[in-house]
C-alpha cells in the first residue's frame, strides 16, 4: 500500500503529520535534538512564555503520583523578548511549523506577547494557556469563565495575524461552553487539555508535597479525562482540537483522534520515553496501513458513528 | 542516548543498597565523572518517570557502568528486582559532571552516605591522573559506609566518619576537614544537603574551591521541564538553574545554601 | 503507648474509626464478608438506592486505565423499598452505623427515598450522590450546579432526622461553591469526591468502550484531584468531610486526614485488595502510634499549618 | 479466600498459551469446576484490578491448582513473566461452576480455544463419576487445541475441529454436534460468545440441557460492584446477573443470547 496521508490542517497551520509537543514538556525543542529529529513532528509546541520573565514556583516542583506527575513550574521562562532573540532564529530554521504557547496575567499582557510574536516572524502559531493551575494571577482563572476565556480569544485574535490556538482547561464544569465561547470570539483552534489541579501531601513532614502547595495532575492517569474532553468538544464546536492528556502511545493518540482531534500532542510522555514522538507518529503510520485508511482526516472523530 | 544495557550483575552490598553492572561501550565511553543516567525502573505506568542515578563506575574499556544505588521507595525497589540478562532502559550520560583539577592539584573528596556513588568514579581518575586524593566518607552506622574498599583500592586514604561511631571517627565527617583543608588546592563533595552546606562554608572560610553535587526531583533530565530548579546565585542575585543540565555539579561558592 | 482514640465524628454519626466504604463498591457489605468483618469498620456506606428499581446501562460496565478504572453501571439497584425489606434487617443486626447512598431523578425522588427510609430505622446516615456522571437524569447535574444541590439538600434534610451527608462532584469549576451551598443548605457533612468524568475508545472497533460511553473515573489516578478538593473544601467550609478518591493504603488516607477529611472512604481499593479497609484502618492506628499522635483528631487538617 | 500461592511450576505450552502450577491446599480443597481465582498482576497500580482466570485443575491431594491462560494484554503479560517461587496472589474459588449430572448420564463437552480451561476440571470430575463424557474443542489452528493430551489421558474420546483445517475436522466445532445431540443427556461449554450461542441454539433444538461459562469485565469478582452484569431471561423477562457470582456458568435457555 502507498503511504497514507499524515497531514492535517490545524486552522490553517499544516502540519505533515498530526503529531506535536504538549507545551512545557519539550522546552524549546533543542533539549531533545538528541533523541529526536524536530523536523520529523508535525509541529513544536514550546514553553509557555510570558510578556515580562518569570522565576517559577518554589521547589519541589514536581511529584509523581500513580501514572501521573504532578507539577508546578509555574510558568518559569525568560520572557518573549529573549525568545525572540535567542529562539526564534533557531524556530526560522526548523522545516515544521513552531507553535508559541502564550500566558499571561492581563489580557493586555496576552495581546502584547501576540503582538511581539507576530512582528518576530518564525512562529507559525499561538497557542493561548488559560488554564494553567499553577501561577497566582490569570492563568486558570481565564480559561474557567466562558465571558472572560472570550475576552482574551478577542484581544489575542486583533493583536496577530498568526493562527490562534486557545488551549483550555479540564477544571471547568462544562468545557464545552468555553470551546463555545472561544470559537465564538474568533479562535482557530483549541488544545485540551491542560492539568487537572491537584495536590499531594507528605504525611511524614505533614505539609503539601509541592513547593506551591497544588499543581496540575498530567500523564497517563488523566488520559480518560482528557479524551472525554476533546469527545465533548468534537461535537459542540467545528474547530480543530489538538488533543492531548497522558497520550504516550500511537494507541493512546489514536483514541483521541477517534474522539476527534486532528492532531495531537505528546507531554509528560516525553518525560518517560524522549523518542515518545516519533514512537507516536510511526505508530499511528503504521495503524493507517494496516487497517487501509489512506488519510488520516478519514479518521478524526470516527468513534463518533455516522 | 536512550539504550538497553544488559545487566551483568546485581548484588545487594548492604542493607538496601545495591551494586549493579550493566553493558554499554557508548556510555562507558562518553561518561564523564558526576554525570547521571536517568533509568526506568519497572514495564509499566506506575512508578511512570525515570529515577536520575549517578554513574558510579564506568569502564571504557569493558563497556561497562556500574550503579551502586539505595533502596528508597517504588522505584528503586523495582529496580532492585531486576537479574542478570535483564535490559535496563536507560538515558544518558546526562549533567554537567565534575571538573578535573590540574594534575599537580591536592584533593579532598568528601562523601555522605549515598553520596559516594558519583564520587568513586571521580576518584578513579583523580589516581589516574596522578593527583594527591583524600578521601572522606561519612555516614549513620558502619553499614552505610559504602564503596570503601573499591576506593582503597585505589590506594587512596580513606578517613571514615560515622553518626553512631560505629565505624571510623564517631561523629559528623565534616569535623575531620578544618586541619586539613588548609593544605587541599580543590575539594569534592556529594551527600546530604547540610552536610554539602558545611563543606561549603568550610571550603569558603579556608578559600579552596569547592564542587557539590545537588539533588533535586527530576522530570525530563534533560532540561526542558525546568522541574529540578535550584537556586544559584549569579552576581549576587539568585536564579534558578536546572540541576539536570547546569548541574548537578555546582561550584560551591555559586549555590543559594539558604533556599 | 495506650491505643490512641480513632473515634470521629461525622455530623453526628459516630464512627469508632475513621474507615469506611465507598459507596457502590462494596456492595450492600455481605459481599466482602469473607474478607472483612464489617463490625472493624467504622461505618458502612452502601451501594447507591433510588426511589424505584433501576436496571443500569449496558455492558461494558467497567473498563480499566492506568492507574484507575472507569465504571458507568448507571446506579443498578432493586429500589428503596426492597433495600428495607431484604438489607435493612441485616444493617440493624451490625454494630457499626449504616449510611445509605441515595440517588433521584427528582428532588422529590430524594426526599422520599429519605423518608422511607427514615421510617425503616436502621440507618444511620443518608449520604446523597449529587454527583453520579453514570446516569442521563439527575445524578450530576445536581452537584454541578449550587443552587440545585442546595435544593436536594434542603429536601432532604427535611424529610428526615438522620444526619445528611452531600457527597460532591469533582467535575465543577469551583468545588467550594458547592460546599458552602449545601452546607447553607443543612447538610450535616459532605462526601467528596465522586468519580471524574472520563471515557476510552477501542482502536479496534473504534467505537466508545463502555456500552454507556462515558463513564466515571476512579482509583489511584485520581487521589491527586481528590486530596485538593478535599484541601479547598476544608478551607471552606466547617463540615466534617469524608475523603475518597484512590485511596488504597493508610498512607493515602493519612494524606487524606492530613488534608482535612474527618473520615476516609475506600472504594476501587476494595476490588484490588478485598483487605484494604481493615489494612487502612490498621496503618493509620500504626501511624498514630509511631508518632505520639493520642487522638486522630489531632491530625484532620494538620498540613494546613497553624 | 485471599492467599499467596507459591509457584511451582510455569510454562509456555504454545503461541500465547501458558500453564501456571501453584501451591494452596485450601483453594485445591474448596474449588469446584467452573469456578475461577481472581489473579493481582504485578504488584504496582498498573495493571489496577485482578482478572479473572478459571480454574484448570485442582489437585486435592497434593494441594496444587493449575491455570491455563492466554497472554491477552498488559496483565497477562506481566504473569507470564512470573517464576516458580514467586508469590501469585489470588483471590477464590469464586463463582457458581457446573452442575453435575447424574453418573448415568451421557455428557456432551464443547470447547473453543481458551475455553478448554475451566472444562478440564470438569471433564476430570466427570470421568471419575463414572459419566461417558465425549469431547469436543475447536480452535482457530492446531496451535490454539489446548490440554487435548491431558484429556485423552483421562480416557475420553475427544474430537477436534480447527477454522484452518490445520488439525481435525475443517471448519466449526459446532458442526460436529448436531448428529451426536441426540444420544447425550447433558451439554457442557465454554469458549467465544459465538459459539457458545450455536451450541446453546442446538441444545434447545434437540432438548438437551446444556449449561454455559460466560464472560464479562469484571472488578471486584465477588458481586459488590455490579460491573459484570449479563441479561438471563427470568419468567421471559430478561434482567441483569452477576457472571461473577450468579455465573460465570449459566443454564443455556436462560441467557439472553440477542444482548
Ligand atoms: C543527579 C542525581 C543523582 C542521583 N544518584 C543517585 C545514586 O547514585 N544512587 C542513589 O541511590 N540515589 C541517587 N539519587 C537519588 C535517587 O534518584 C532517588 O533515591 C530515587 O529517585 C528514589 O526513587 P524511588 O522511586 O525509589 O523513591 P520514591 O520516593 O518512591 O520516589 C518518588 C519520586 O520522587 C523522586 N525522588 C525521590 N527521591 C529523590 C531524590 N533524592 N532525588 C531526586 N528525585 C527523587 C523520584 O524520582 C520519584 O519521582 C540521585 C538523584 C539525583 C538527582
Ligand atoms: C470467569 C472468567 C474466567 C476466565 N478464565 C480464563 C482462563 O482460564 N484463561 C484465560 O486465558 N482467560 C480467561 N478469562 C479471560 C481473562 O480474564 C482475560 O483474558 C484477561 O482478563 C485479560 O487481561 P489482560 O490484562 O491480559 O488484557 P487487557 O486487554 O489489557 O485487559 C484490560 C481489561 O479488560 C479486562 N478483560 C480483558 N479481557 C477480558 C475478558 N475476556 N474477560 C474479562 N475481562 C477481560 C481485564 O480484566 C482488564 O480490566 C476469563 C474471564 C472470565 C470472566
Ligand atoms: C512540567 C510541565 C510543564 C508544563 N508547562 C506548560 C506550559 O508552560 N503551558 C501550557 O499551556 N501547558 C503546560 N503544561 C501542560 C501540558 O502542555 C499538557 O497540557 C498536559 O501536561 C497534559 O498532557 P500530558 O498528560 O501528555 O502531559 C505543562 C505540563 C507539564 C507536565
Ligand atoms: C463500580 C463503582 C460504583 C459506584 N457506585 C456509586 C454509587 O452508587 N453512588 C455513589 O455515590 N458513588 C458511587 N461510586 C463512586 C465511589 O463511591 C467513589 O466516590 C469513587 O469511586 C472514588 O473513590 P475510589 O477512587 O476510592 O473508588 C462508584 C464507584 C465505582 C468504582
Ligand atoms: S528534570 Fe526537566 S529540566 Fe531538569
Ligand atoms: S465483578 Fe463486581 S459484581 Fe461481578
Amino acid at each position: 500500500m502507498l503511504k497514507p496521508n499524515l497531514a492535517v490542517d490545524i486552522g490553517g497551520i499544516v502540519m505533515q503529520n498530526p503529531v506535536t509537543t504538549a507545551s512545557g514538556t519539550f522546552g524549546f525543542g533543542r533539549e531533545y535534538s538528541e533523541y529526536v529529529s524536530i523536523n520529523e513532528l508535525g509541529a513544536l509546541v514550546v514553553k509557555g512564555t510570558t510578556l515580562y520573565p518569570r522565576q517559577g514556583n518554589a521547589v519541589p516542583r514536581i511529584a509523581e503520583t500513580p501514572a501521573g506527575v504532578l507539577n508546578s513550574i509555574g510558568l518559569q521562562n525568560p520572557g518573549v523578548d529573549y525568545l525572540i532573540e535567542h529562539y526564534v532564529p533557531f524556530f526560522k530554521s526548523l522545516q515544521v511549523p513552531v507553535i508559541v504557547n502564550i500566558s499571561g496575567e492581563t489580557v493586555e499582557e496576552y495581546a502584547a506577547v501576540a503582538e511581539k510574536l507576530d512582528k518576530a516572524g518564525g512562529v507559525a502559531g499561538i497557542e493561548v494557556n488559560i488554564s494553567c493551575p499553577n501561577v497566582k494571577k490569570g492563568g486558570m482563572a481565564f480559561g474557567s469563565d466562558p465571558a472572560m476565556a472570550a475576552e482574551v480569544t478577542k484581544a489575542v485574535k486583533s493583536s496577530t495575524t498568526i493562527p490562534v490556538i486557545i488551549k483550555l482547561s479540564p477544571n471547568v464544569t462544562d468545557i464545552t461552553k468555553v470551546a463555545e465561547a472561544v470559537a465564538a470570539a474568533g479562535a482557530d483552534a483549541l488544545s485540551l487539555i491542560n492539568t487537572l489541579l491537584g495536590m499531594a501531601i507528605d504525611i511524614t513532614t505533614r505539609r503539601p508535597v509541592l513547593g506551591n502547595v497544588m499543581g496540575g495532575l498530567s500523564g497517563p492517569a488523566v488520559k480518560p479525562v482528557a479524551l472525554r474532553a476533546v469527545w465533548q468538544v468534537y461535537k459542540a464546536v467545528e474547530l480543530p482540537i489538538i488533543g492531548m492528556g497522558g497520550i504516550s502511545t500511537a494507541e493512546d493518540a489514536l483514541e483521541f483522534i477517534l474522539a476527534g482531534a486532528a492532531a495531537v500532542a505528546v507531554g509528560t510522555a516525553n518525560f518517560v520515553n524522549p523518542r515518545a514522538t516519533i514512537e507516536v507518529k510511526q505508530g499511528i503510520e503504521r495503524y493507517l496501513i494496516e487497517n487501509g485508511i489512506k488519510n488520516i482526516n478519514d479518521l478524526i472523530g470516527a468513534a463518533h458513528g455516522n | 542516548m536512550l539504550l538497553n544495557g544488559k545487566l551483568i550483575t546485581h548484588k545487594n552490598i548492604a542493607g538496601d543498597y545495591y551494586l549493579m553492572e550493566f553493558k554499554s561501550h557508548e556510555l562507558a565511553e562518553a561518561a564523564g565523572p558526576g554525570q547521571f543516567v536517568h533509568v526506568k525502573c519497572g514495564s509499566t505506568n506506575d512508578p511512570l518517570l525515570r529515577r536520575p542515578i549517578s554513574i558510579h563506575k564506568a569502564d571504557k574499556d569493558k563497556g561497562i557502568i556500574a550503579l551502586l544505588y539505595r533502596v528508597a521507595g517504588k522505584g528503586t525497589r523495582l529496580l532492585s528486582l531486576m537479574e542478570p540478562g535483564d535490559l535496563l532502559d536507560v538515558m544518558g550520560p546526562l549533567g554537567n559532571g565534575f571538573q578535573l583539577p590540574k594534575p599537580s592539584e591536592k584533593v579532598a573528596v568528601v562523601a555522605g552516605g549515598i553520596g559516594v556513588a558519583p564520587l568513586f568514579f571521580l576518584v578513579q581518575l583523580l589516581v589516574n591522573a596522578g593527583n594527591d586524593v583524600q578521601m572522606y566518607i561519612g555516614a549513620r552506622t558502619s553499614q552505610d559506609l559504602l564503596a570503601v574498599k573499591d576506593i582503597k583500592k585505589l590506594g587512596v586514604d580513606v578517613k571514615l566518619a560515622t553518626d553512631d561511631g560505629s565505624a571510623g571517627y564517631h561523629g559528623l565527617v565534616t569535623d575531620l576537614l578544618p586541619e586539613k583543608l588548609q593544605k587541599v588546592d580543590r575539594i569534592y563533595t556529594c551527600g546530604p544537603f547540610p552536610m554539602m552546606k558545611s563543606v561549603a562554608y568550610l571550603a569558603n572560610k579556608y578559600n579552596v574551591p569547592a564542587q557539590v553535587s545537588l539533588e533535586e526531583k527530576m522530570g525530563c533530565g534533560v532540561g526542558a521541564c525546568l522541574a529540578c530548579s535550584c537556586k544559584i546565585k549569579i552576581n549576587g542575585e539568585s536564579v534558578y538553574k536546572r540541576v539536570c543540565t547546569e548541574g548537578p555539579v555546582f561550584n560551591a561558592g555559586e549555590v543559594d545554601w539558604e533556599c
